[in-house]
């Protein structure tokens, strides 16, 4: 189905990002599946694959026989984790993609980039048990699953540095899809680095199951993902509906949401450090929770206004949908295939001459062309040279 | 690509590095590319199929570490459970469907039309003996009183029967398909490997879940 | 050979074709996006009643039966963030979403592998949803043992109340077998290295 | 060309962006040198352990964290659209082979430091003299249990399971081993004494947390969970559970005493007495 010349190592990282999803998916969701059936029939059908014996519901003995709660974590968490990449990794794709596209520099260290996307799908597959450091598992597979857990920190790494990287020189044109994706960058360190702490089972002693470990997903993997989704809306909007969406909505809804999010999820270590435990419905029962109440009320301000911030970018959408100014081809003089076809493309994409390709992904700024990015398309003939 | 230097420059603008254009031929098999039709290469549907049976597989892994772990738990009052004898029969009728199949498909390489519909129709059948096979064998579960909650060894066999079974029908309505509807995006070529790869795959699956209730009790 | 290369991409007539069950990835992306921009508003609006309730429990909102939030509601909104952020915005979006739309035309081909499985495997999530939404509406309401739903905690009716709690995220299961197909769908322009 | 005119980023914007990320910082930097929100002092040696492994990862996390955050502000400023031509690269091999091994060594050794904190908890046996309590859980209480003089604790029967006539944990009646057995809804140890909980739960998962010991362990049914502790300063703390476990979840606390050694005996003469 690829194109003639679309080689794996020229394909966008935006591709090798989902292309590491899907695998995830495939091998995940299964899981996930038979989990689910089988905690239907517990539930239903009287089973007890879940359920021990001697289980006492309102003064009343259940008659389940032996069956192991943590089975159903480990089944859980084996799905749970891989999900997590599920969610970030085309997210770490398209921030790639946009980077390199608005410092209109080639993507710094193009194959590590790839095989980090690779590496953190295959150890996202090996380090499920960190959800479950305390839940009674052997403490020594807890040790285990705790040092796989940290070499996850070091393909992350790799991206965040190629990131910096790429930025390095570059020439930043800060569009509103540019804005999101150095976001996507900050944001992915931030919740990244707090995964250090809950990593360590020691440490996890302290934090489990506190407002620190819900700080660190959602900026990770719940924020995070949601700037790589808002970067690739603002940058592909033009080539799916064929309009330009409202630059300086865009960037007012950036600024609200960056500056936001950081004003929800920052306060919500302290919160956790402090012992403030995740899904309680009241403070009230506990002495020490009180203490943190202030920090809760500056969270809840900062989420209402973040929440708010949203509507702009939904007006924004569907006012551009009808009002924004035609999108010529390529509007952000990108070099990959979708901008070489119509916007919106053509029922079968390109209209009946499919192209061929001849580069690498990323051709921005060559020295001795004349502009400053080459699509991938262009046979090397085709290329106009600088005077 | 990462780290290549600044030397290579001019090669970038120049021809573009190993080859590309249609020197290098389209994506698909069977001399089709996506540039001539929109349609999609028969192998596809291979790769596809191999692709989809990865997440099947991962399913009944699943289904068999719970069952290693259940059994092995403390305290479990785990009866082990003694299988239906008439699983033995099912078992060689799978396995012959397998046989069966592959004679078909070899017959229909050799453009032998007749021989081939005649081996696929038997595999069909045999494939019904095998379903009606396991209904008989829970039914003998039934009569000794043996039901989906009564011991956790009997869930789980009713379980992976069941999750087999359920794989298996689709498996025949496959053939079934096959031998009566014509078929568009694919060759019958394909059709027939993409099942038969299918029917093979659920064939092993069966031995394996079957050993596992034999041996695994 | 032939055969296929007629009946590929015939283009489609007709509003329902075209836009709810077609088979073009581009509008099958479009509608995973929209399924998400849904989802992803339902999820604000509970995680903002999370944090309203959070440091007003004693607060009265107009349409909460009785004007208190209770703890189980509470715990409701919790397990019901996490589940449709996680599987209807941050699974849908990016990859049903924008992978379905852009993975085909960045690698320069005119569609998925498998355009009727990626349209299949839309309307069972689009039903997948429709079904854990029902969950606030079932009697016993919805699930309130978190997303990650720890048995036996989920795993005895009495205790989560909601005997039908769980119904919704077995729905969701259905969807999860479905997806697979999908990613099948989607790797196979993987296994076409030359 | 009209796209190609708009191009130009402005260096308000970037100005902008780069001083929110220097702001961050700072802000982050201060609320955690700062200690505005801390977690109370460890009372325990292993505590004291745990939080040694928590600075060192801060210290590293947070030089990691400045440094980027401050690079990525630098490079937004600094490499601005103001006209210049972007400086053509594909990347460094050297670089990437130096931050790969540079990470692995830190982050692994990290990980590898950790492990004492986590070992003294979870892989040694408590000591021979151990002071035994069982902790039993359910919605939405923690009970615990003391052997009484005879040291032994007597069988549980869940029939027997009766908060109204004073047997919450459901002690066997016909066990002459749990005659003696002491019940109470608060844990009382003595101080610098080593103690040996055995965590179990009657229904769904709980968990035990209490922040001064720096120790959490989930109360799954089915299992009993040994886990064991010294605590070395006299007070009272909180015992908190952290796994949803219900409606209740939030409201389900109890207290830690640690006591003198005498505290202690009178503890267990009056709760011998009230049986």
């Amino acid at each position: 189905m690829r194109a003639p010349g679309m080689t794996l190592m020229r394909m966008p990282l935006t591709c090798w990002g989902w292309f590491v999803t899907a695998i995830l998916g495939l091998l995940a969701f299964g899981v996930l599946l038979a989990g689910g059936i089988l905690l239907l029939l517990d539930r239903s059908a009287g089973t007890s694959f879940f359920l021990p014996a001697g289980l006492v519901i309102n003064d009343q003995v259940q008659n389940h026989s032996g069956g192991s709660p943590l089975l159903w974590q480990h089944l859980f968490w084996f799905f749970g984790h891989p999900e997590v990449y599920i969610a970030i990794l085309p997210g770490m794709g398209v921030a790639s993609h946009v980077l390199s596209t608005f410092a209109r520099k080639p993507v710094y260290g193009y194959r590590a980039m790839a095989m980090a996307i690779c590496g953190i799908g295959f150890l996202g597959f090996m380090v499920w048990g960190h959800h479950m450091f305390v839940s009674g598992m052997s403490p020594y597979s807890g040790f285990a699953f705790s040092v796989l857990t940290m070499s996850i920190g070091v393909p992350s790494a790799i991206k965040t540095f190629n990131w910096l990287g790429t930025l390095w020189g570059g020439k930043i044109q800060l569009k509103s899809p540019m804005l999101f994706a150095l976001g996507f960058v900050s944001l992915f360190v931030s919740g990244g680095l707090s995964g250090l702490f809950l990593a360590q089972p020691a440490v996890d002693n302290l934090l489990h199951a506190t407002y620190y470990v819900v700080a660190h997903f959602h900026l990770v993997m719940g924020v995070a993902a949601i700037f790589g989704i808002f970067a690739a809306t603002y940058f592909w909007f033009p080539k799916m509906f064929g309009r330009m969406m409202s630059e300086p909505l865009g960037k007012i809804h950036f600024w609200l949401t960056f500056v936001g999010t950081y004003c929800i999820f920052m306060p919500m270590h302290f919160v956790g450090i402090a012992g403030g435990i995740r899904r309680y419905a009241d403070a009230s029962a506990i002495e020490y929770l009180q203490k943190l109440q202030p920090l809760h009320v500056f969270m809840t301000i900062a989420a209402f206004i973040t929440a708010a911030a949203q509507l702009i970018f939904i007006f924004n959408f569907f006012w551009s949908l009808k009002f924004g100014p035609k999108a010529p081809k390529n509007p952000w003089d990108a070099t990959t295939l979708e901008w070489t076809t119509d916007s919106p493309p053509p029922l079968d994409n390109f209209g009946g001459e499919f192209p061929s390709v001849y580069r690498g992904p990323y051709e921005f700024s060559v020295p001795g062309a004349k502009e400053d990015f080459i699509p991938q398309h262009l046979a090397p003939a085709q290329v106009a040279r600088a005077k | 690509m990462a780290g290549t230097t600044v030397t290579e420059i001019p090669e970038l603008i120049g021809t573009g590095r190993n080859g590309g254009g249609a020197s290098s031929g389209d994506g698909g098999g069977e001399g089709s590319g996506p540039s001539a039709s929109g349609g999609v290469p028969q192998r596809t549907y291979v790769t596809g199929m191999i692709v989809g049976l990865g997440g099947i597989l991962m399913f009944f892994m699943a289904l068999v570490s719970a069952y290693i772990v259940r059994k092995g738990m403390p305290n479990s009052t785990w009866i082990p459970l003694e299988v239906p004898h008439i699983l033995w029969l099912n078992t060689v009728i799978l396995v012959a469907s397998s046989f069966t199949l592959a004679r078909s498909r070899s017959l229909f390489r050799a453009d032998n039309e007749d021989g081939f519909r005649y081996w696929w129709g038997w595999t069909t059948v045999l494939g019904v003996f095998f379903l009606v096979g396991q209904v008989i064998a829970w039914r003998q579960l039934v009569a000794e009183g043996i039901y989906l909650q009564s011991n956790p060894s009997s869930s789980f066999f009713y379980v992976f029967t069941a999750a087999h079974g359920l794989h298996l029908v689709g498996g025949v309505l496959a053939l079934l398909s096959v031998a009566f509807r014509p078929t568009h995006r694919l060759t019958r070529g394909t059709a027939t490997e993409v099942v038969s790869i299918y029917w093979h795959f659920m064939d092993g699956l069966w031995v394996f879940l079957f050993l596992l209730l034999l041996l695994g009790r | 050979m032939s055969s296929h290369a007629q009946s590929a991409h015939a283009a489609p007539t007709g509003f329902v074709s075209k836009y709810i069950f077609s088979t073009d990835h581009k509008v099958i992306g479009i509608q995973y996006f929209l399924l998400a921009l849904t989802a992803v508003v339902v999820g604000i609006v509970l995680s903002v009643l999370m944090r309203f309730h959070l440091v007003w429990p004693n607060a009265h909102l107009p349409f909460v039966s009785g004007g208190l939030m209770t703890q189980e509601q509470y715990l409701a909104l919790v397990t019901m963030h996490g589940t449709i952020m996680v599987f209807f915005v941050l699974t849908t979006a990016p990859q049903g979403g924008f992978g379905n739309y852009f993975l085909p035309i960045q690698i320069g081909a005119p569609d998925m592998a498998f355009p009727r499985l990626n349209m299949l495997s839309f309307w069972v999530t689009f039903l997948a949803f429709v079904a854990i939404i029902a969950a606030f509406v079932v009697p016993g309401g919805a699930p309130i043992s978190g997303w990650t739903g720890y048995t036996p905690l989920s795993g005895i009716g009495e205790v989560t109340g909601p005997g039908e709690g769980w119904g919704p995220d077995v729905v969701d299961c259905q969807h999860l077998a479905v997806l697979p197909c999908v990613t099948a769908g989607r790797s196979q322009f993987y296994c076409h290295a030359d | 060309m009209r796209i190609r005119k708009c191009n130009r980023g402005s260096a308000a914007a970037a100005a902008m962006l780069a001083l929110l990320l220097v702001i961050l910082v700072v802000g982050t930097v201060y609320m955690f040198v700062s200690h505005l929100y801390p977690a109370p002092a460890p009372i325990t040696s292993v505590g004291a352990a745990v939080d040694h492994q928590y600075d060192l990862t801060l210290y590293v996390t947070g030089i990691v964290f400045i440094l980027s955050q401050l690079g990525l502000a630098l490079a937004i400023f600094r490499f601005r659209d103001h006209g210049q031509q972007a400086h053509f690269t594909r990347g460094n091999n050297t670089l990437e082979v130096l931050w790969t091994s540079a990470t692995i060594i830190l982050f692994l050794g990290l990980g590898f430091l950790g492990r004492k904190a986590w070992a003294d908890t979870r892989f040694t046996e408590p000591s021979a003299n151990a002071i035994h309590v069982e902790v039993t859980a359910n919605q939405f209480v923690f009970n615990f249990r003391y052997p009484g003089a005879d040291g032994k604790f007597g069988k549980l029967d869940p029939k027997q399971i009766s908060p109204s006539t004073g047997n919450p944990v459901g002690i066997d009646a016909n066990d002459p081993a749990g005659k003696d057995d002491i019940v109470v809804p608060t844990l009382t140890v003595p101080v610098n004494r080593q103690v040996e909980l055995l965590i179990r739960s009657q229904d769904v998962i709980h968990n035990f947390f209490v922040r001064e010991l720096r120790l959490q362990q989930d109360a799954v049914p089915g299992m009993v969970i040994p886990i064991h502790f010294t605590a070395e300063q006299v007070g009272q703390y909180e015992i908190v559970c952290t796994q949803l476990c219900g409606l209740g979840h939030s409201r389900m606390h109890s207290y830690l005493n640690v006591v003198s050694d005498s505290d202690y005996e009178n503890f267990l003469k009056q709760q011998a007495a009230g049986q």
